[in-house]
């Protein structure tokens, strides 16, 4: 019976990219928490992209009220929503500014991640064998190493910087991506089709780039909204730590650790930076949740 | 009837979709007796196990009984809760599942397994369930049951586990048995032995079975009654004799006539059912077979007939019984074959000869510590030839090496050692030292359709890109659009298919791409493997004359692969039998199936089962289970399990080929003339009788 | 099995040997003179000298390495480089003891909830109580530690002032002042850990009812907490067995973050110390260790998956 | 148990109570410890102290903890004068190069072996052995004993400033013999290069955890020290601190953050105690040639967009005394010279960029801020106040450890560095002034200058010395490499049951002998 089921409502997998996008879209918005999730994770990049329109002040902007005086430390009012910080700058500000960084480093990061993992899994799961065992135990080696002490060693060595950050993000998520990728061509090169293109002759690129990825896009879709997820909870946490991008420029991390000396005097220092990161990190949670629902056949079927 | 254990009056069963309920068992009416075994029979998506279950009052968290009554043994059971149905289960009714692997849970041994039920059934203590789980594997002819039950699911053999879930159904001795497609994985051998177990077990019981099978021939062998289902509604009911013998309804007929056989006179086609099963999304609103009916007139399109009693007690849903009874449904047009055979078919095309490939490399680690290590011999010194424009079935059963040998040849898999030549020219055993021209001139069909298309890539990619590939000379984009829709025609596909994703075909129409595919560049070998064995009879019927007709049209030669014998007889001029990695007999079709000479072969063809309860074939059943390819037995590799062995020598010798005239060879030490000798004895014939 | 666990050894000291030589290369890539960073920017060129002399600083890269690791193998791994020079095994250990405290009151906070969760969210699967509890682990899973640490002190500390905010370890701490000190911490690493562990559950149940082991146990007619607790969980629960111990080696590194929002003296917070400080014996030590813990934490779960797992055990 | 259980705060009682019943099993037995003298135990919270040689280190913690262990001859007291102590007098020659100290007799180190001439003739002998700091004051000297109870230094040149080099930070008198100060032993030795005169004996020590002195019983100064114990938590994070201190977990706290001491303010039973010092961030610009300041226009411009008051009032809250353009901060009383600051003129600023670079602004450079205290708050300000003088700078955090073992604060343009309180102001003129100094970071070389300094340097006489510091102070007015921003207030804090408890300038001086703990 089962065949005739997914028969009648076969879900992914076919039609041209813009039915399936439209598919996509429909599937996505048919629960409700991945709707929110995704809602949340499009209006932080609007805010992102937007952020100077939208930000009323610089994000290393000191208030200063008519008098001149440095309005430090703020409740939050019309004019400044979120309030002000010890050093007089506007948080509402601050926070939109923010978003680009804990937006862009993950991105960035997760992208270039996916994109490395993606080729290492591929290619090592195509050829397998003892040069697969040597790049496994290589990984495996590097995923042994705890992700934060690999970050605190490195950031220590690179310094703070965007740069560091992106590398020390990429170093700990290729491999992870990696080994996603790798068990799903596993599965894939055995397939049907793979082996009708290699009687045909075809080079192993087009083998691994047009028959297996579209294959391993599923699985790499929502391993990448999770490894997003997972990197902007690890930059805001080296923002924390102090290992973040260095000042004035507005980490939520670094916001966070700042204003937690402060949370008598000005408790809104503190709450701003962790409701946009609670917000963000579910939205991209509920989101990643949302695509693994959707793409769960497809995904399944390969591993 | 009146004392049926078992009573399904005009069931209804729906399944929920989204928001909406479709209707997948509609008005099934059905009653079973005690001490007989009812076959279900049905292609994929029929309803079968859907309404087996049902029968068990088990539905799928999303199914509903809308209308209907199952009464069984005078208590109405779709008005008992399920708390009731637990005391029912396993004590009244039990389930023998379809995979006793997944049936059964990984975590406990087969013996903790079958205690439970007793213990929850029977009130009797741990210890006395435990001997009873014995002596119950005892009786399923386990030969040292106290060692079984120690053992967990994964620990044995396919067959072995199918006794374990018979033992289990029947350790509480219930009223009634549900056989849900029990032997679909097993070999032949297992699985004759099987069914007879079965037979004589629920005989002994005085139980009675539903016995569910998509294969008609088990169903022949093993069932006294059968029901046949299509769409979810019953089409034919009857006795097995009867039905097998005067079918009434044009869907039985037709799934009868679609089945390939052995006959003498091979150059022709099988009878197909045209068009698909309906969907659950649209059922006809007349006959549900109406659309694939061939002598459907308007009253069937429109309007649904009623479950009509026959002349022979039978049950039919027909309007048009009477006249099919009477008139038949008439032959198909045939449509001639070619002549096909040339005069060059002496000369070979392709010559695999002593190839040898093991499986499992040592790791990194082994090799560092010296591990011990057995590699799988999947293929241990095997030689076939294929000849000009003919077809090499190659027959086995699983894990004989048959598809190793398939894949070493087009060098999916390098050989170890062997040489192959195609034309009488070496060929590299390597895919990547292969020129085009040679990956032109042998190409491959797969045995599963699901996932023999890229489901990223539209038909009309996937046949373009092969045309572009292999072709001789660089085609145009128009040049290639036109050679794909003369492909899609070859196959007997529209051009508009071309556009098509693999997710909106059938297994059957992804099965007629991948031909087409596979026939793209005008191959001269293709290698099919098991090119029908995932595919429902009706559509096995249309692959098959298709793979016929193209060898014709296209002149190509085939390697076919495949544990079905009929399939084999069927398209196969030339068969090589097959036996743990090395070749065992070969010969042409007529040869080797009119006089197997090898005890292996023989035992092979005597196990098949007929669709037809009048044959009754001798059976010979071979003890024991196949040797594992890691661990292969010295001498004959047969010697373990051969019923005719002679002696010492088949253990310690290799057995050497014995040719018994044109070309018709066996390894065996038993002369050929001694073979005759006993295969022909009066006692022999006795041996295997049911 | 026992060839499969010391393959696994192997493979641990193998891991354990490639990523000392990368912790060692990137310490002597890390910025700054280590004997200035120990001696403060007061310190003479002569005392320089004297500290690089003493802690063999002036040797080749390759012969410290070579000095380390023979130390790390015979058990002397060496001393500190500040802080009076402690020896650093027993700095560490000490250490690690404090972690280990934290660890198992998260573990003993965190485990059976979490199960049980992921059970009742399994067996009531897409119903209300499923969907609570999904929305709550997708809200606090991602959540990391320091904002759900943040939090919690300020409501528990400084709202509410039921427990200290701070977990440093004094001597004159009685037993139900370890408590009391550590719930703020533990409560922190358990609502990461309570989300993954349900979840990882609940899939595990909710894979294992559809099986065909299921149905076959209702079919006998077992009664339903039977199959549930028997047949089901029995299996559901390997991969959470496998999840706990994974979590186990996310508690030796990845405490980190909590150590340092808590001050709390554990392996963590002597990480970054030693990172800070290009204290190279401790950092070198410390991170050995955690690999150490964590690949153990893996094999241990790999074992008892076999060990309840006949499909693994026997082959 | 030595702890007297009253000690740890009893506000969370109703949670107490839930935890105790909730004490199923004993994890673990803490490890008693000799019951303490009468007086009880001071909690202090701190940084972790990195080096313990007592020559060497020298932050607050490293002082703290090796004052408790060791003497010096001479105490430095909070208002910077000089008191007998290890030295119960001292005298010196007509020529001024020749000191002569009488030691106090009957003294005992922790192990019950005498101090003697020969302790004292060690401990300065390993200052130069190993180019202790201490020196920057000493000069050179030579030292020798004069019987078991007098020591003799014979100086090679005036020096004005000798005294307070015998009282140096460093200058912390250890036992003839000692081996390696400050590092741990083995075994029962464990503490045997922790032996000092001091009022505490090292009992227990866990690096980076906690540290536990008990009180001296043979302490040369009758009825001192006055607690049973001291016990040092090492806490590296300042709002943990705080928080520890609220909480009741400890009693003493020094240098808290500015913008942190509000949340204690509320706190009945905390006492917070604001200490002026000369403790300042130097914010130089290096002017040797080929470097950001080498015109002395460029240097004024940073002056004159530096709004030391606001930054005062700001960053700081308030706590401290607005700066100036010299290390002599008028916590120095009569060596404080009042010159007054040029006033804020972001316009004049931009007038002197454009005259000195011919462009209308300057930059951006990069700004290099040791990440310590409130520099990162500060540099941020800065960065804002000096836009509107036309100087754009990027902030560069720096870990201070990097920072300064990196010698990056020797070779930046601008940078801002943090510089501690010191007893003589004479100190900074010679380590960081002179064009010869060792930490002359600014690379600022005005022969006037240095004449002056060494003028001073002999100089004992107050009111002449405090001429010449003020003609100093001009010329740094005029063209200095410095902008000081303010001169730090030190902040403490201790519960309310502390007890005759001093905060130095230095808070690593905090002279604990009469202390005591009062519930």
């Amino acid at each position: 019976m089962e065949q005739n089921l997914t028969n009648v409502e076969s879900f992914g997998a076919s039609h041209s990219f813009t039915t399936r996008f439209g598919k996509f879209l429909k599937q996505l918005a048919e629960r409700p928490l991945s709707l929110i999730g995704t809602f949340i994770v499009v209006l932080f990049l609007f805010i992102a992209v937007t952020g100077p329109l939208i930000a009323p002040h610089g994000y290393d902007e000191f208030m200063r009220d008519d008098e001149g005086a440095l309005m430090r430390r703020t409740e939050p009012s019309l004019q400044h929503p979120f309030g002000t910080d010890k050093d007089g700058r506007d948080i509402f500000s601050r926070v939109i500014w923010g978003t680009r960084e804990i937006i862009l480093l993950p991105g960035i990061a997760t992208t270039i991640a996916v994109i490395l993992g993606t080729s290492i899994g591929l290619t090592v799961g195509y050829y397998g064998g003892w040069f697969d065992e040597i790049v496994s135990q290589l990984m495996d080696s590097l995923l042994s190493i705890p992700a934060l002490v690999l970050a605190l060693v490195m950031l220590g060595t690179f310094g703070q910087s965007e740069i560091g950050i992106i590398i020390v993000v990429v170093l700990l998520y290729t491999p992870i991506v990696a080994r996603i990728i790798r068990s799903t061509t596993l599965n894939i090169r055995t397939l049907g089709y793979i082996e009708a293109a290699k009687l045909r002759g075809e080079s192993t690129p087009y083998i691994l780039f047009r028959e297996i990825l579209p294959g391993v896009l599923p699985a790499l879709v929502v391993e990448a909204a999770l490894r997003f997820s997972y990197a902007i909870f690890l930059i805001a946490s080296l923002g924390f730590l102090g290992l973040g991008v260095p000042p004035p420029s507005p980490s939520w991390g670094r916001m966070v650790e700042e204003a937690r000396g402060e949370y008598l005097q000005a408790p809104w220092a503190l709450w701003a930076p962790v409701i946009a990161i609670a917000l963000l990190v579910v939205g991209v949670n509920l989101m990643a949740d949302g695509l693994r629902r959707i793409f769960r056949h497809e995904i399944d079927k390969v591993s | 009837m009146e004392d049926a254990i078992i009573r399904v009056e005009n069931l209804f069963i729906d399944y929920r979709l989204g928001k909406t309920w479709h209707n997948v068992i509609h008005d099934v009416t059905l009653n079973i007796r005690p001490d007989t075994i009812h076959g279900l029979v049905g292609e994929s998506g029929s309803g079968k196990s859907t309404l087996a279950l049902a029968l068990m009052r088990y539905l799928a968290p999303n199914a509903r009984i809308p209308s209907g009554n199952i009464t069984f043994d005078g208590q109405d059971l779709l008005s008992k809760s399920t708390r009731e149905m637990r005391d029912i289960w396993g004590q009244l009714i039990s389930l023998v599942p379809q995979d006793s692997l997944a049936a059964l849970n990984p975590s406990y041994t087969v013996g903790d397994q079958i205690a439970e039920i007793t213990r929850r059934h029977m009130g009797i203590a741990r210890r006395e369930s435990a001997e009873r789980a014995v002596e119950m594997l005892h009786r399923v002819k386990i030969s040292d049951p106290a060692d079984v039950a120690k053992r967990y699911p994964h620990q044995l053999s396919g067959g072995m586990l199918q006794r374990v879930a018979i033992a289990m159904a029947l350790s509480t001795s219930p009223k009634f048995l549900i056989l849900d497609e029990p032997t679909t994985a097993l070999d032949v051998t297992t699985q004759v032995v099987i069914l007879d177990l079965f037979r004589a077990l629920i005989h002994d019981n005085h139980a009675a079975a539903l016995y569910v099978s998509h294969d008609l021939g088990t169903i022949a062998q093993l069932c006294d009654d059968v029901t046949v289902l299509y769409g979810g509604e019953i089409m034919e009911s009857a006795p097995v004799k009867t039905l097998f013998a005067a079918p009434t309804h044009p869907y039985t007929i037709g799934l009868l006539r679609s089945l390939p056989r052995y006959s003498e006179e091979s150059e022709s086609r099988l009878e197909t059912i045209a068009g698909i099963a309906p969907s659950l999304a649209n059922r006809p609103t007349g006959c549900v077979f109406a659309p694939r009916c061939p002598i459907a007139n308007s009253q069937c399109h429109a309007e649904k007939p009623p479950l009509t009693a026959t002349d022979d007690g039978g049950l039919v849903r027909c309007w048009r019984w009477r006249d099919v009874a009477t008139e038949g449904l008439g032959e198909q047009p045939k449509v001639p074959l070619s002549q096909a055979v040339s005069a060059e078919t002496d000369k070979p095309l392709l010559a695999a000869r002593n190839i040898v490939k093991h499986f499992g490399s040592r790791s990194v680690f082994d090799k560092l510590t010296g591990q011990l290590f057995s590699p799988v011999r999947a293929v241990d010194d095997a030689s076939i030839t294929i000849r000009h424009h003919s077809t090499l079935g190659l027959v086995g059963e699983s894990g004989s090496g048959k598809t190793t040998l398939a894949r070493c040849i087009v060098a999916l898999n390098s050989a170890d050692s062997g040489e192959i030549e195609l034309d009488e020219l070496p060929i590299s055993n390597r895919l990547n030292e292969r020129p085009k021209t040679m990956l032109r001139d042998m190409q491959m069909v797969f045995q599963n359709p699901a996932d023999t298309l890229n489901p990223y890539h539209t038909v009309g990619q996937a046949l373009g890109r092969t045309l572009k590939r292999l072709s001789l000379d660089a085609l145009s984009p128009a040049e290639i659009e036109s050679r794909v829709v003369d492909l899609l025609q070859s196959v007997r596909l529209t051009a508009d298919y071309a556009q098509r994703y693999p997710a909106e075909l059938s297994g059957g129409e992804k099965q007629r791409v991948a031909i087409a595919r596979a026939f793209a560049a005008d191959p001269a070998l293709v290698v099919a493997d098991e090119p029908t064995s995932s595919l429902d009879a009706s559509v096995q019927a249309v692959i098959m004359n298709l793979l016929k007709d193209l060898r014709i049209e296209k002149g190509a030669s085939y390697l076919l692969i495949s544990h079905d014998l009929d399939v084999i007889a069927y398209l196969a001029d030339w068969i090589a039998v097959m036996y743990l990695g090395q070749i065992v007999e070969e010969g042409s079709t007529h040869a080797v199936y009119a006089s197997p000479y090898h005890p292996y072969t023989e035992a092979l063809i005597s196990a098949i089962p007929t669709p037809d309860p009048a044959i009754d074939n001798p059976i010979i059943y071979l003890e024991g289970e196949v040797p594992s390819a890691k661990n292969i037995p010295s001498g004959c590799r047969f010697h373990t399990r051969c019923p005719r062995k002679i002696g010492a020598i088949c253990e310690t010798e290799e057995p050497p080929w014995q040719d018994a005239g044109e070309g018709h060879c066996i390894r065996c030490h038993i002369d050929v003339a001694e073979l005759i000798r006993q295969q022909n004895s009066p006692q022999e014939q006795r041996r295997g009788t049911r | 099995m026992i060839r499969y666990v010391i393959r696994r050894i192997m493979l641990l000291v193998f891991t354990m040997f490639i990523t000392s030589i990368i912790i060692f290369a990137l310490t002597q890539l890390l910025p700054g003179d280590i004997a200035r960073l120990v001696l403060g920017r007061d310190a003479s060129p002569v005392a320089l000298e004297e500290f690089r002399e003493t802690h063999h600083l002036n040797d080749s890269v390759p012969v410290q390495y070579a000095n380390w690791l023979k130390g790390f193998i015979t058990g002397d791994w060496g001393r500190s480089f500040t802080r009076g020079n402690p020896q650093v095994r027993p700095l560490i250990m000490d250490r690690l003891a404090n972690t280990a405290r934290l660890g198992v009151m998260i573990l003993v906070l965190s485990v059976p909830l979490s199960i049980l969760l992921g059970v009742v969210a399994a067996l009531n699967e897409d119903g209300i109580l499923d969907s609570i509890i999904a929305v709550f682990s997708l809200a606090v899973v991602g959540l990391p530690e320091f904002v759900t640490g943040v939090v919690l002190i300020n409501v528990f500390a400084h709202q509410l002032d039921w427990f200290p905010s701070v977990s440093f370890v004094s001597s004159s701490y009685s037993f139900g002042d370890w408590l009391r000190a550590l719930f703020l911490p533990s409560l922190t690493a358990t609502l990461v850990l309570l989300a993954y562990i349900a979840r990882m559950t609940r899939a595990g149940v909710i894979d294992e009812l559809k099986k065909p082991y299921v149905r076959t146990a209702t079919l006998k007619g077992l009664p339903q907490r039977q199959i549930i607790v028997k047949h089901v969980l029995r299996n559901a629960l390997m991969p959470t067995i496998t999840v706990i111990a994974l979590s186990m080696g996310w508690l030796a590194g990845g405490l980190v973050v909590i150590e340092q929002v808590f001050n709390f003296p554990g392996l963590g917070r002597e990480l970054v110390d030693a990172v800070t400080a290009k204290n190279t014996p401790v950092l070198q030590a410390i991170v050995m260790l955690i690999i150490f813990v964590y690949a153990s934490a893996n094999l241990v779960a790999d074992v008892m998956y076999g060990i309840l797992n006949p499909r693994i055990r026997l082959e | 148990m030595f702890l007297n259980s009253a000690h740890v705060n009893g506000k969370s009682g109703i949670s107490r109570l839930m935890f105790t019943t909730l004490m199923i099993l004993i994890l673990f037995t803490m490890s008693g410890i000799a019951a303490a003298q009468d007086g009880g135990v001071l909690r202090v919270g701190m940084n972790a102290p990195e080096n313990l040689d007592p020559a060497t280190g020298s932050n607050d913690p490293e002082i703290l903890f090796n004052g408790t262990i060791y003497d010096y001859l001479i105490d430095v007291r909070p208002d910077n004068t000089l008191a007998p102590n290890l030295a119960s007098g001292w005298e010196m020659s007509d020529d001024g190069l020749t000191y002569t100290f009488a030691l106090v007799e009957g003294v005992q180190f922790h192990d019950g072996s005498d101090f003697t001439a020969a302790d004292v003739v060690f401990t300065f002998e390993r200052l130069k052995a190993v180019e202790s700091a201490a020196l920057g004051l000493l000069g050179d000297f030579e030292v020798a004993a004069d019987g078991d109870y007098t020591v003799v230094f014979t100086l090679a040149g005036l020096n004005a400033d000798f005294l307070y080099g015998i009282a140096s930070r460093f200058a912390f008198i250890l036992k003839e013999g000692t081996e390696n100060p400050g590092v741990l032993g083995e075994g029962d030795d464990v503490f045997s290069n922790f032996i000092g005169t001091g009022p505490f004996v090292l009992a227990e020590y866990s690096a980076g955890e906690r540290a536990f002195l008990t009180a001296n019983e043979n302490y040369w100064i009758e009825g001192q020290p006055m607690l049973g114990g001291i016990e040092f938590l090492f806490i590296d994070d300042s709002l943990t601190q705080i928080d520890a201190l609220r909480s009741g977990a400890v009693d003493f706290i020094f240098k808290l953050d500015v913008s942190q001491v509000a949340t204690l303010e509320g706190e009945s039973d905390i006492v917070i105690t604001e200490v002026v010092s000369n403790q300042h961030p130097l914010i130089r610009i290096r002017s040797d040639e080929g470097h950001l300041g080498e015109d002395a226009r460029i240097r004024q411009a940073f002056r004159l967009t530096t709004n030391r008051e606001e930054l005062l009032l700001t960053v700081q809250e308030g706590r401290g005394l607005v700066g100036n353009n010299d290390p002599i901060g008028p916590t120095y009383g009569d060596f404080f010279a009042e010159i007054d600051n040029p006033a804020f003129d972001s316009a004049a600023a931009c007038d002197l960029i454009q005259e000195a670079t011919g462009e209308a602004r300057l930059g951006p450079i990069d700004f290099y801020v040791d990440n310590a205290l409130n520099f990162e708050s500060l540099a941020v300000a800065l960065q804002q106040q000096w836009s509107e003088g036309c100087i754009d700078v990027n902030i560069l955090m720096r870990e201070s450890g990097v920072y300064y073992a990196n010698n990056e604060w020797m070779e930046v343009d601008l940078g801002i560095t943090g510089w501690g309180h010191r007893p003589v102001p004479q100190i900074y003129l010679n380590i960081m002034v002179a064009g010869d100094a060792v930490w002359n970071e600014a690379h600022f070389a005005d022969a006037e200058v240095d004449e002056l300094i060494a003028q001073a340097s002999v100089t004992a006489d107050t009111m002449a010395r405090a001429e010449i510091y003020a003609q100093i102070s001009t010329i740094l007015a005029e063209r200095g490499p410095y902008v000081i921003p303010w001169f730090s207030s030190l902040i403490g804090a201790a519960s309310s049951i502390v007890e005759g408890l001093e905060m130095h300038p230095f808070p690593g001086l905090t002279d604990f002998r009469s202390v005591s703990i009062n519930d």
